[in-house]
């Protein structure tokens, strides 16, 4: 029931609204509303009860173990809610004084030094509000770089196929054309194409490593080499640095700009989708050009950056400090973490990928890259178990729910078919991870069963299997009266 | 290992499952010359009690402010309920709404923000909502050049957001879209519909219209359409969202209503909290919305002919036609857009727009008081909404500088983004004050350029 | 699954505790703890996970219509909740000086002369913790009243019938006999009955009004003649205020003393059971015997009231202030309401309960007393059913579940066979109303068509009906490692 | 009219179906003379945000202080998830659980609860809980004079919380039971049991023995547990739950282990403040249960022989027995205890052992460093746990007053309720305080004295 159909004329909450009418106006008549406003007439409780109730239809990493590759879903914690949340971080106003506010500058400033520290890289902006705008950012930065040397020529970014969708829509919306390499049969990008697609329209790679296939890009220095040697830059796509954190630093790999996405690696809330919070990290050269504002800290007082003191920056890409209380929570989280957390977190999630990879190869799953080690994730293939029954990955996925579990990420990448990929994040516990194994087998045995049950999936939803065909060939897309 | 829940005992029966001595052997095909050594410049870890002291430590010296700035982010009031339902786990902790089955409760509150938001905005659809105003006008503009065709060229009026000017210029520049400003009149502060009607403007996409602008002015927003309109480019609307409770919606602008609307959605149950996260909106004419950005939620039904909703035409999308796609966004805002619906829910439209009047009022008033100070003057003769610049006798720093130790944020410098007009404060008074807040803050002026 | 079952030895959350060992120590051998302690070794976010999904097993007021009739379960405003819980009144010591607490105390003593206000008694103390205890109290102070007169011989307590079973507890607890007199006919107090029962061993009547069974005590005038003649004092339950605040002043009726129960009338919430907090107001005469502490304003400054200035308390019945935090509820809803909202209260919850017996007596629901208005409250009696069909008041309750709604209270009061006693409460609308209705209806159909499906309800809740019997015969009250 | 749903014309139909035509006509039942005038004395109402900034403003001057009073209530890490899942809905605003199979999750909750408490304190079967500490001492000697049937009198140390004290007095006395107080040591602040032997006790129902006790200080449990029952009275504990990961729970004191165990659980996750909502607790031999006042949770199974929780035993409860009831007890302090028993989950035995150790630490540590003060004396000689008594050369008052200047609340002053022990102050510091609190605090106190 939409919260519209709880709505009657009149109905009003008086405690959360000024009671008296306003005294004076002197707004002219012709630009005064003449239609009605849709919005719900609804009692304070009913509004309550009624988002309440909707929250407890969804899975969630607070109810639900939720393998779902390539997202890092791991536990979020409480205290980094509720202490970016005290009353005086949030009634600040963006454009208060600088010294109003040095005690959330503070830990915005530690925030940029730790990022750097862990990635090895020579500054840190804070300012993208999720990969895909941190995606963007870098993707400028390249492109101011070849433009500061005069080099117009550099019209192409290399993205390897496995890659998330949005590195070449990044690259397209950057002006630039996107050429795309293929992998190998392990799953690394094959370096004779790269060496083949590189020449003096390089303008970058954009790369994930551990790569989206959920192995390690062996070649990593060598691609570097190669691409930087043909004038070009290296992007690094932090999506799966949980992986490695700790580990190998992408300033190390070669790396001249990455974006880390703190929704994955520094836990921050998923929420439901967004907001995320993806800083960039830029090596030596690119320092000139990173996005304003950044955190500034002369002797004891902190500052913002601004277009005085970086001149050549690409500028402003939000109206004030991106995501400041997603930022305060990543702030939270590290400080929680310390030292010893930061190595420990892709020690773990390594150690929970491989093991369910292994024990679901002992299940009867089929690995699409069985020879390699899993990195936090891996992946699935049901090819096999499609051409004999028909069921396919998203038939398992859904079948999954009904288990109790969010299904892993189906259909990508999309070069492995019928493919899920699994993460497991390092906050799962063992007993989780061998509850899952043994959903998964029992599914495998239904489908050997009962093959139209598992094909009629979910079945404990609150609604059964949903007809996406008809939402995009009939669009209803907003309530309206009397509809 | 704090969140780390594996004993000794788990950690030996997972590696020997995996055939692997030690964690370590699970890192060996990375290069042995890659694995760093150990970090520097991380802290130890702190203990929950010691983060919570320190973070109050913190908070504790940032203190609290009498607020009256505004300049694209506004103080309101929020009820309890927005941020104790929207922080619940099943909403703060979940992802984007992949698996439908699993995740109705957030699908269908998305689709009740996109109709309200349709609704408020006098559009036919929203989608789930943007990273924040400023990114979403840069989108807006995006989507006009790309439905447009013939011309990349938009038009922006200097009375929009500076910042949401320098946005988009960064965003669009990359796909060689021309940015023009187009200057406002210093006697009313508003766009001027005669002038433009005599400009050699011709070839454009789209012409960008704020309402209330920068300055807090209402623009004439049904002349700016209509002429947007006569050129064959498409109008933006740039809007606060509470100030539709009472001003004309971007849809019924002119006669043939605005293209599509964008804007800031904080003031929607959003805390300031030093800028973000906040969100942006966009709303659009139903031809439009193939060319719109962002996640969409449709209504659909399931197997059994029962509601359901789902994430919809993600054809436009990365994740399906990567480069080419509408944008390369993926995520929205959507545990904001979660609160704003519960917001808009618990105020309703009557709500709204007493928190709308109520902000207009204030703000009347604390004019009237400050312009009764000698040295305090309107800088402009158009009418505003719940913001208003005010030209003083002294440096508009040194004044808030000295507000700032009675402990009164008093408004946002103009100096820097419009030297043009010299000594020129804006000031905003939503309904969060009260009538000896204003006095107050009369009285702070009245002594500081006594 | 207990969360015991999710325990693994040595798994421990490190961020909860000091980290380091301590560091001095002198604690005798021989007072050291040798035993393990058997609390659970989970995961911070199996935690979080497991009691989040424990709550999603609750009803509630946030989730569902809760017509538990005597239990006033209206809406709890969320801003009472985190106002209460400002850093600062959270932090505050019980016994921190009176000048560090100015502002928790103004809010007391505000709370105290409001309550005062709108019953019409002379003074308030905020001490008791649940209505029981304000039971206990109010009595105590009964029986203090007569013995500093001198007069030892009155030791019984008259009960209706009719009463909450804490009301004779209550008074054999303070020492007292109970006399228990019965209802006539139309619900009222058999007024034969009470003028036979009283006497010079009488102490006092205890009276819920309006009473529970829903109606209005039309001669309460002339039985607190009879009992005050008597010599007998009169104490006022206040389960029941919600239905007649604002409209009936306990004081007016001739009440000398009374319990408020604040987690019923004034909205702070029910917890699972409890906190509660159930204020004591007293006539003047009763003044000398009140609990401390309580709260005085001298001048602009608040204190507390203790031995020094009440020698004839009956003392203290808490180890500090009652239940504070409810308090803090409390008061901040009475400021939300204010005067006009306070009327209100009475005047919709009555509409609705009489909307709610009009709609069910249509809709073919035998009522208990269906000459007489309902107060906020009525009761439904399903005595011909059952001799009809078999079906009981507990399974239609059981059903009831089924259909998304709390069950009424059943079999309460205990003269009413096969009763439901209805509340519906101010804070419902009409809507949720009429759907409760029609899912009353249809149950009337189940019980002519499908009476052992209705018998064997609930159907659709996590667990099937309980075994209570069991429960009793074999108690497992704590789970206990290896069992 | 906040809160209330109803619109003109739900009110109308509603009307029309009950045969009314106004709603002052369903109250045509109450005697026209009672009806009450207009009341006075109630404000209007505020509107959320008016009552928050009133409410801000009032937290605000109360402000924050370094806390070092126990004294009955200390001051420990609340872990942020406690009160996050706590107030959710679904606990906070659900009633007790009187629909076992709608209240799964309260009752399930409770069982767990049940179960720590009965390991902590070393006892078979806990209560659902009590009021607080104080009244779960009295319900713990009205079930000893219930099951003793032959004596009806409580022997109670002086070091037992003085209010806990009166407390218990206040209520037993209703019922005609005597409570005998008994003298402590002045050297070493216990109770000597070589004392208690040479005392001619003889018939009495029980023993009350806190641990630690009043004073922070170790009693000789074990002694006077035997000493209890070698004169056929039963032994009840008085215990601060976070010690009793260290110490010697009351199930295992002397050769046969107390009989009943009760205690204030504010310490398990519950905030000071300001003295409640705390809640009691209860545990007992399975001897005893059956006379326990209060809620008891069983675990049975349902029709398909699913586990499932109810309330149970409630044959000793006052809905069911009404004055034969062993208490008229009917509400616990259900919520207090959802938060305590996640913050059970969270710390586990071990982070409980390392909180209770580093209190003892920083209790001894801080004595430490006030005894070099010249005019600062420990008062006794027996061991403490977290809290002890120091002797001043100056009256605690005026001493606890300077303090409170420097933002410190130094302890708890002992000579209201011990006017013998002269100018005692009683001291508390927990684990939240750092090394750098307790030097700020021996500084300060070397200020006000020197």
């Amino acid at each position: 029931m939409l919260i519209f159909e709880h709505s009657r004329p009149g109905r009003f909450n008086y405690s959360q609204s000024p009671a008296k009418p306003a005294s004076k106006s002197a707004i002219p008549q012709n630009l005064q509303r003449k239609s009605k406003v849709l919005l719900p007439e609804v009692s304070e409780m009913d509004t309550v009860r009624h988002f309440t109730r909707l929250s407890q239809k969804n899975f969630s990493i607070d109810t639900e173990f939720y393998p779902l590759g390539s997202c890092t879903m791991k536990y979020n914690p409480r205290a980094c809610n509720s202490l970016a949340m005290l009353p005086q971080f949030l009634s600040r106003h963006p454009l208060a004084p600088e010294d109003t506010g040095q005690g959330y500058l503070a830990c915005m400033y530690e925030l940029q030094e730790i990022l750097k520290s862990v990635t090895g890289m020579a500054g840190v902006s804070l300012t993208p509000m999720a990969g895909a705008q941190g995606e963007l950012i870098g993707v400028m930065m390249i492109r101011a770089y070849h433009e500061s040397r005069g080099d117009f020529e550099r019209t192409e970014i290399i993205v390897p196929d496995a890659a998330h969708g949005t590195n070449p829509a990044t690259a397209v919306m950057c002006g630039f054309k996107v050429v795309e390499i293929a992998t190998d049969k392990d799953g690394n990008v094959d370096l004779g194409a790269l060496k083949a697609a590189v020449g003096p329209k390089t303008a970058g790679l954009m790369l994930t490593n551990p790569s989206t296939l959920g192995v390690f890009e062996k070649n990593v220095a060598e691609m570097s080499r190669v691409v930087h040697q043909a004038g070009g830059l290296l992007y690094y796509d932090g999506a799966n640095l949980n992986a490695v954190l700790g580990k190998v630093k992408p300033g190390d790999m070669g790396f001249d700009v990455i974006h880390i996405n703190l929704h994955k690696t520094f836990s921050t809330p998923h929420g439901g989708g967004g907001p995320g919070s993806a800083p960039v990290g830029v090596a030596e050269r690119l320092l000139p050009f990173m996005p304003i504002p950044i955190v500034a800290k002369d002797g004891e007082t902190y500052r913002w950056i601004t277009e005085k003191d970086k001149p050549q920056s690409i500028g402003r890409l939000s109206a004030h400090m991106g995501n400041a209380g997603v930022l305060l929570r990543a702030y939270i989280y590290v400080r929680l973490l310390g030292l010893d957390g930061m190595h420990r977190i892709s020690e773990f999630a390594t150690l929970n990928a491989n093991y369910l990879m292994a024990e679901l190869r002992k299940a009867g799953f089929e690995i699409a890259y069985p020879n390699r080690r899993a990195s936090h994730e891996f992946i699935v293939t049901l090819k096999d178990i499609k051409d004999k029954t028909g069921v396919t990955a998203m038939n398992l996925a859904k079948r999954l729910l009904d288990k109790g579990y969010h299904a892993p990420t189906t259909y990508f990448p999309l070069l492995v078919p019928e493919c899920l990929l699994i993460e497991p994040a390092e906050t799962e516990s063992k007993e989780t991870l061998d509850a899952f194994v043994t959903s998964m087998k029992e599914i495998l045995q239904e489908i050997e069963t009962q093959p139209d049950m598992v094909k009629g999936a979910p079945h404990a939803m609150p609604v059964r299997k949903l007809d996406d065909v008809k939402a995009a060939r009939e669009p209803d897309l907003a309530w309206k009266q009397g509809a | 290992m704090p969140f780390i829940p594996h004993t000794k005992e788990d950690v030996a029966e997972m590696l020997a499952s995996i055939g692997a001595k030690t964690i370590e052997e699970l890192f060996d095909e990375i290069p042995k010359e890659l694995i760093s050594d150990e970090l520097t410049g991380v802290p130890p870890g702190l203990s929950e009690m010691e983060i919570t002291r320190l973070m109050m430590a913190r908070a504790t010296q940032d203190g609290f402010y009498q607020n009256f700035i505004g300049a694209g982010a506004y103080e309101h009031h929020i009820p309890a309920a927005v941020w104790q339902i929207t922080t619940r786990g099943e909403f703060y902790s979940s992802y984007t709404p992949y698996q439908a089955e699993a995740s109705q409760g957030t699908l269908q509150l998305l689709y009740e923000y996109q109709s309200m938001m349709a609704s408020l905005t006098g559009m036919d659809v929203s989608n789930a909502s943007m990273y924040d105003g400023a990114t979403a006008l840069a989108e807006a503009a995006l989507m006009a050049v790309r439905s447009h065709k013939s011309s990349r060229r938009i038009l922006i009026p200097q009375t929009v957001h500076p910042v949401y000017r320098q946005v988009v210029r960064a965003i669009v520049s990359n796909q060689k879209i021309e940015v023009v400003e187009l200057p406002y009149c210093t006697e009313c502060g508003q766009i001027l519909p005669e002038s433009l009607a005599n400009s050699n403007h011709e070839d454009f996409a789209a012409l960008v219209i704020p309402q209330p602008n920068f300055f807090g002015v209402l623009e004439q927003v049904d002349a700016l359409t209509d002429w947007a309109h006569s050129k064959n480019a498409f109008a933006i609307g740039v809007v606060n969202p509470t100030t539709l409770a009472v001003l004309t919606p971007p849809g019924e602008w002119g006669s043939k209503g605005a293209d599509i609307a964008v804007g800031e959605g904080q003031p929607l149950g959003i805390p300031l909290s030093s800028g973000g996260p906040y969100f942006g909106f966009m709303a659009c004419k139903n031809e439009l919305v193939r060319q719109m950005p962002g996640r969409i939620i449709g209504r659909t039904t399931d197997l059994d002919d029962k509601e359901g909703f789902v994430l919809t035409l993600q054809a436009r999308e990365q994740h399906i036609r990567r480069s080419k796609a509408t944008s390369n966004i993926c995520t929205n805002q959507g545990l904001m857009v979660t609160a704003a619906t519960i917001f808009m829910s618990l105020v309703g439209a009557e709500g709204l727009r007493r928190v709308a009047a109520q902000s207009h009022a204030n703000t009347l008033e604390l004019i009237e008081q400050l312009v009764k100070i000698k040295g305090v003057e309107r800088t402009f003769s158009g009418p505003v909404f719940h913001e208003a610049p005010l030209t003083l006798s002294q440096p508009v720093a040194d004044v808030l500088n000295k507000l700032k130790q009675k402990g009164i944020l008093g408004g946002y410098n103009l100096q820097g983004q419009y030297p043009e007009l010299g000594n020129t404060l804006l000031v905003c008074a939503t309904e969060t004050k009260t009538e000896s807040d204003l006095r107050n803050y009369a009285t702070a002026m009245q002594q500081v350029l006594g």
